[in-house]
């Protein structure tokens, strides 16, 4: 028996991948170069989104610090406050991921944007089929 | 007794604004051009956006959490308050300015003062 | 409960707003687009309790991308031909 | 002091104005002709957005969450000022 909760689970995870699919389709058939680039921040942000999915639980409470803000003993936590964390708290290490991710992806789209201005510059149009001569 | 008063001013208020925002956005989209459109967006702004944060910042001064939660919520919310009540309407000005200038649309009057300078080289906007 | 509610709303209409992008000819709409999209993934951030990556994705998704592509459309033409 | 459970009656009355709100914006955005439109529309969207981020930190007894409300609210000017310029300086044609 499946509940509300994780119908709209699957929904979520579901619409997710079908945005990913679309922005695909969009960069494979599309001509303009800026417009190509758009679409591929879509899939990155897509991307972004599922990871952090994927640490979620169903129930937490609390994003990834201790609630309260104390531990009574900072070194060698006991196995109750570890447990007690544990349920309360959702997983951090997507997050941390994600945050590199997010900085890469920033000093990547700096680099294409430069090269599709020069390339604009030396041909005089953004439309793919000018720049490889198929279309006058 | 003045936690009561401050609660029911906040939830009021945010009410108020919660209405005042379902009705600016019927109207931005029932409208029917840009310049009547800049109307309906000073409502959703300062009536939908700039009431509720002040509600929302007494409400949260009137609850029974840690006083540090309570601190940081408030003023973030009368932080961005007063963001909003300063650049939305600086920002609807210069869109529409640019959008008047440029042509992006043209619109349906009888008389065009604006135009008319500009054409005759005065005093621009 | 209801937070999983308002997750599958912004979600349902990050696909609407990705859809349109696709068969948009206008490129500049298709930026302002793509910040429609942000906004709606910065939702879901917010309601998948992930508040540490809110602070650099508002920054750089919503706010360089679209001034970095509106910078770079300047150099050659608006509109998408078919 | 309240109780929060006064609060917690409350809330999902506030979600649901603010969100049927959010979608009306967002079919204005989908369904547009014109550019400014549009900028208009993002607007007012980014302002309900920042309403329904305080409602989440309120919901969840978080101030963590709270965190890009401030940079949200510096976002609106950007974009008008970018696109403003773009239209301005002839790029439009």
């Amino acid at each position: 028996m499946i509940s509300l909760d994780g119908l709209l689970w699957y929904y979520i995870v579901v619409a997710i991948l079908f945005t990913i699919t679309c922005a695909l389709y969009g960069i494979a058939t599309r001509p303009h170069i800026i417009k190509k680039l758009v679409l591929l921040t879509i899939v990155s942000d897509a991307v972004y989104v599922l990871l952090v999915l994927m640490g979620y639980r169903i129930g937490a409470t609390n994003p990834p610090v201790v609630p309260g803000g104390v531990l009574e003993n900072p070194v060698f936590p006991s196995h109750k406050t570890i447990v007690e964390f544990m349920h309360k708290v959702v997983d951090p290490v997507p997050q941390v991921l994600i945050v590199t991710a997010i900085v890469i992806g920033l000093a990547q789209f700096v680099f294409l944007v430069t090269i599709s201005m020069h390339l604009a510059k030396s041909t005089g149009s953004f439309d793919i089929r000018r720049i490889e001569g198929e279309k006058e | 007794m003045i936690d009561w008063i401050l609660f029911y001013l906040g939830l009021a208020l945010t009410l108020l604004g919660g209405a005042m925002d379902l009705i600016a956005s019927i109207g931005f989209f029932r409208f029917k051009d840009f310049y009547m459109r800049l109307h309906a967006a000073t409502i959703g702004a300062i009536g939908g956006g700039f009431y509720p944060l002040i509600g929302l910042a007494l409400i949260a001064l009137s609850l029974n959490l840690d006083v540090y939660i309570k601190a940081y919520i408030s003023g973030v919310c009368v932080i961005a308050a007063a963001l909003i009540a300063l650049t939305a309407p600086a920002g609807s000005h210069i869109l529409a300015r640019a959008t008047h200038r440029s042509g992006e649309v043209v619109p349906k009057v009888i008389v065009d003062r604006i135009k008319e300078d500009m054409e005759k080289g005065g005093n621009e906007p | 409960m209801i937070t999983l509610i308002i997750g599958a709303i912004a979600v349902t209409l990050a696909l609407v707003s990705a859809i349109l992008i696709v068969n948009e000819k206008d490129v500049l709409k298709a930026i302002v687009l793509a910040g429609v999209e942000s906004v709606f993934f910065a939702i879901a951030l917010a309601i998948f309790l992930a508040p540490d990556l809110l602070i650099a994705y508002i920054a750089i998704g919503l706010g360089l991308n679209s001034l970095l592509f509106i910078y770079a459309l300047k150099r050659g033409e608006r509109y998408e031909e078919e | 002091m309240v109780s929060y459970s006064v609060l917690e009656g409350v809330l999902p009355i506030l979600f649901g104005l603010f969100t049927l709100a959010m979608i009306i914006y967002s079919l204005r955005v989908f369904t547009s002709k014109s550019v400014s439109d549009m900028v208009l529309a993002v607007d007012a969207l980014t302002i309900d957005l920042i309403i329904i981020f305080v409602l989440i930190g309120l919901y969840y007894r978080s101030p963590y969450l709270l965190i890009g409300v401030i940079p949200l609210a510096a976002w609106i000017l950007i974009l008008d000022i970018v696109v403003s310029r773009y239209l301005s300086k002839g790029g439009g044609k």
